[in-house]
């Protein structure tokens, strides 16, 4: 195993510490539990905004913290969701009388923890609400199975409700736009390469020279199908195909386009895919009014990347301009 | 014969020797339909516990099996966090201030613990998770116990049904946990936290065999 | 070779197209001669600034167009620096009547290329100025060699010189400025992993799973001696003494500390290195009072990082604060 | 015997399929001890200039050349840009307006070219460059034809000389270009530069044997 780390088990804490070194600016980090924190929290008379979910997918959460953004993340060891002590000790510290909203991924153990969380921050008599993300087109839904992941859509989410909550949007109204951009958002990711948990110390799966996973989360599991290696332009259309099939976009609907890398994939190769995902949708007629190009979340190394689809309108067109400041998402200040 | 707080501890000790020993393996089996960590969530978590033993050695069986619950919660994070977590707690709350127990508060503990699970999981059986371990193993305990088998024999029983039980996750297609994020390809693969379930399960019947 | 392209000989132009689209509002790419310039060049009465290299970098240098730092940036082929058309033709394109800054990074083919390029804008009535970049302690320097390459000074370099001329600093002011940071900067850079340059399709070279290149440059070329690949404390280590022993800091200097990704390095790991660094820099009574994290000057998918220090005084400090509106650095806008 | 605008034609058409065969060779030889590009480098800039040969077809051999030489400076990039580039470019001038060239005047361009490229890449022989190969093929030349050698036998030494040179860069520890980065470890290696020049030299003598 290649990687620039120390103990495999100090790798969550050492990044932090660097976290908090590189940007006390902006963030404080609180060691056990593990949670990275605005400096100005808690920010009175705001709806307080957390996230949270394992390590590895760097920005995301901890990049995110900051004024316009999240008030707190909770990260969790590599892949592996965070534990309700640190969720309920970030409600704790970011909650301004206001309530506090938890952002969390449709993945099993994240649901269980976030709801232990809920479930002793509300006995504490902190009012909480949570949204629920899951864009992953490639997970067939159903009410009887673990449902659709949580993956690109969450960093727009965070950023968007981050601006209203910042803006005075009471929990209720916060919780509505949440639940809306999670409802107009949708993702589908794919790998070239596996990508390896530092504790595991091997690649999660092997994948020939000349093939490539499609339709695979955050977390280094394989996909749903694997396929020969192709072009640019087929691998686009092979991710934005079944977006678009489950969104029913209109010709002169304006989205946000956002050309996710997994983390292992340089962003020459990221624009021309956002190159090939420009031509798809202005074939369709479909405007994109504002874009993200980059590796926000990702899986430790892993080569690939995530196209994430969100429809706008003026209210969330307006929140995503809006200023932010943090670590890995910055303007307007 | 009769469970004591002393065999419980015994039980937790080799429980948390046998997940460092079998870590990599239950990583492993993570990694083909999970996200490789099942092995290293538990091994953290039970490294825990044995940390805590100590002060609730003299507590009763309650007391300690809450403290597991509590830790597990704690420390280990993911799905597998909770969910062995809510059993042990479960389990706890089932024998409550009790520094010994019969077979039958042994049954009646880990049936409050699989209701645990599935209430935390919303899961049942078929879905390829530990539940298809643990449900078979606590049916098979029961009936052994009601048709008068002695407990050793009884739990033998419950551990098999407990094996063949995680061995026909192997065929299932999963509908929860990571694995179901795989679809069709999550057929041909044992289940992790079923394994680590068994795991358990066998440490148990050691520890009564030794009893 | 896995990468998400279509023909290697489109990779850059392809890439260039995506971003035109994505960054739309703050630069304009002109294509044959190819090159990336602010939307509103040429600024009037205001010192342009150019710089260029082989692409491969992203994202310098096209990244780094935009208010407060680059006027123009010409990306050669991959690891190719760029023809003396485009830095003619970008010369031209941002003159604004005071006087042009080529920066220029010290590799033969760059010099050579720029050369050609200043000698034709002179020959046009154009006053260029030069600087050239060569911070990279792990090249040993000489009189009779090619001598030092540049490094991740040049990307430290480009946004305090681009801040000085929004400022209204003259060519000779900005001229100033970019030699100093030049010679008041170091770098040292590692290499986990080879990359691949698209139409070669193999790795430039080979490492075994157990080794590493210390002392690497930015074109995926072998560094000066490979070893057992070590801890990121070790790796801190290699990397920063010769950068120390290089720029002789006193205890109480303030310095700009930057951990640049070579591309395929994730975050996580970047902010162990700033860790391991932060630790080494304390132990020297060094402050790092200005911190840059992140992958902005890269070798393709190479895994691996470099270590910057420059030495800050209340001029460069000042610069560095000052606002910057690019795709890929952006603050106070 | 006399070389015709024709033969400086075929020379650059033979020149550039000669280069695009053996792109990836050259394309290695540079990632051992450069970064790989100096095979598509020169196969970009002489696809080029194949492309705009009609245009100064009936122009006169100094107008051929400048065309080369502009021609790759605004296409290669890289070193080998501007270094090519400026050789041919000089050549061009040395034997401006003429439509026919004897031994002595080829000889006269090729130093011209020589002189160049070192002032362009302010380089002496030794520092395993293209240098190496073109300096003593040049001065092969000279020798042969001062020593009344017809031309093709003063062309055969000239590229024997050449590919001595081109050999001898192997054990050279470079100074200039990419290869000096490596220090030490560029020993051992031979300069794709020099290689390229030795090709060219090559096609040369072909041309001037079918003459
Ligand atoms: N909803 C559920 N009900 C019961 N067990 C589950 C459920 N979801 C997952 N599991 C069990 O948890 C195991 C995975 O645990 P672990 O790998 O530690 O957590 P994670 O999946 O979050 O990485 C699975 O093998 C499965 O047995
Ligand atoms: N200063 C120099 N003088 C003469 N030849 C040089 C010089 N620097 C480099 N070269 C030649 O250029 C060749 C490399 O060309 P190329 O790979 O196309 O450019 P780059 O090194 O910029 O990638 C080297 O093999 C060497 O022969
Ligand atoms: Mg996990
Ligand atoms: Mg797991
Ligand atoms: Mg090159
Ligand atoms: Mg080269």
């Amino acid at each position: 195993m290649k990687k620039l780390i120390n103990n495999p088990e100090d790798v969550v804490k050492e990044s932090l510490q660097g976290v908090a070194l590189a940007h006390a600016d902006l963030v404080k980090v609180h060691y056990d539990p593990d949670f990275v924190v605005r400096t100005d929290a808690p920010v009175q008379g705001k709806v307080g905004i957390i996230s949270g979910g394992g390590s590895g997918h760097e920005p995301m959460h901890g990049g995110f913290v900051g004024k316009g953004m999240l008030d707190a993340a909770c990260p969790g060891a590599v892949f592996t969701s965070p534990v309700p002590d640190q969720m309920l000790a970030a409600t704790k510290a970011v909650d301004g009388g206001k309530g506090v909203l938890h952002i969390v991924k449709n993945y099993t153990g994240d649901i269980m923890n976030f709801e232990i969380a809920a479930e002793l921050a509300a006995a504490e008599g902190i009012e909480v609400a949570v949204v629920v993300t899951n864009d992953d087109v490639a997970v067939k839904d159903s009410l009887y199975t673990a449902g659709r992941r949580g993956v690109g859509v969450t960093v727009l989410l965070e950023k968007i409700v981050g601006a209203a909550a910042e803006g005075g949007a009471d929990l209720a109204e916060v919780k509505r736009i949440a639940e809306k951009v999670n409802a107009q958002g949708r993702s589908m990711g794919m790998a070239l390469t596996s990508c390896t948990v530092p504790h595991a110390g091997k690649p999660t799966f092997e994948l020939p020279d000349d093939e490539m996973e499609i339709g695979i989360g955050i977390h280094g599991e394989p996909g749903r199908r694997r396929v020969k290696i192709a072009s640019a332009a087929e691998v686009a259309t092979m991710l934005a195909d079944p977006i678009l099939e489950d969104m029913h976009l209109q010709s002169g609907d304006n989205v946000l386009a956002f050309v996710n890398g997994m983390g292992g994939t340089p962003q020459i190769e990221l624009y021309v895919m956002y190159n090939e995902l420009a031509k798809i949708l202005q074939g369709k007629g479909v405007n994109i009014t504002r874009n993200l190009v980059g590796s926000y979340i990702t899986s430790l190394e892993m080569a690939g990347c995530s196209f994430t689809l969100l429809k706008l309108d003026d209210e969330l067109t307006s929140l995503w301009d809006a200023p932010v400041l943090t670590p890995a998402l910055r303007w307007g200040a | 014969m009769q469970i004591t707080a002393q065999h419980v501890i015994t039980f937790l000790e080799t429980v948390a020797a046998r997940i460092k020993e079998r870590r990599d393996e239950l990583t492993q089996l993570d990694s083909a339909i999970g996200d490789a960590d099942h092995g290293v969530n538990l091994d953290r978590g039970f490294t825990t516990v044995l940390a805590k033993l100590p002060t609730v050695a003299d507590k009763d069986i309650g007391a300690i099996l809450k403290t597991v619950g509590t830790t597990l919660v704690s420390t280990v994070g993911g799905a597998s966090g909770p969910l062995y977590g809510t059993a042990f707690l479960r389990a706890g709350m089932a024998v409550a201030d009790r520094f010994e127990l019969g077979p039958d508060d042994v049954a009646a503990a880990l049936e409050a613990a699989l209701e645990g699970i599935q209430a935390r999981g919303k899961s049942t059986r078929g879905e390829k998770t530990m539940i298809d371990a643990i449900g078979p193993g606590v049916d098979a305990l029961k009936a052994a116990l009601a048709a008068g088998d002695d407990f050793v024999i009884a739990l033998r029983k419950s551990v098999a049904a407990c094996e063949a039980g995680m061995q026909a996750t192997i065929p299932m297609l999963a509908t929860k946990g990571r694995a179901s994020y795989l679809g069709e390809r999550s057929i041909g693969h044992q289940d992790p936290g079923a394994t680590s379930a068994h795991l358990m399960a066998t440490v148990m019947l050691e520890v009564v065999e030794k009893a």
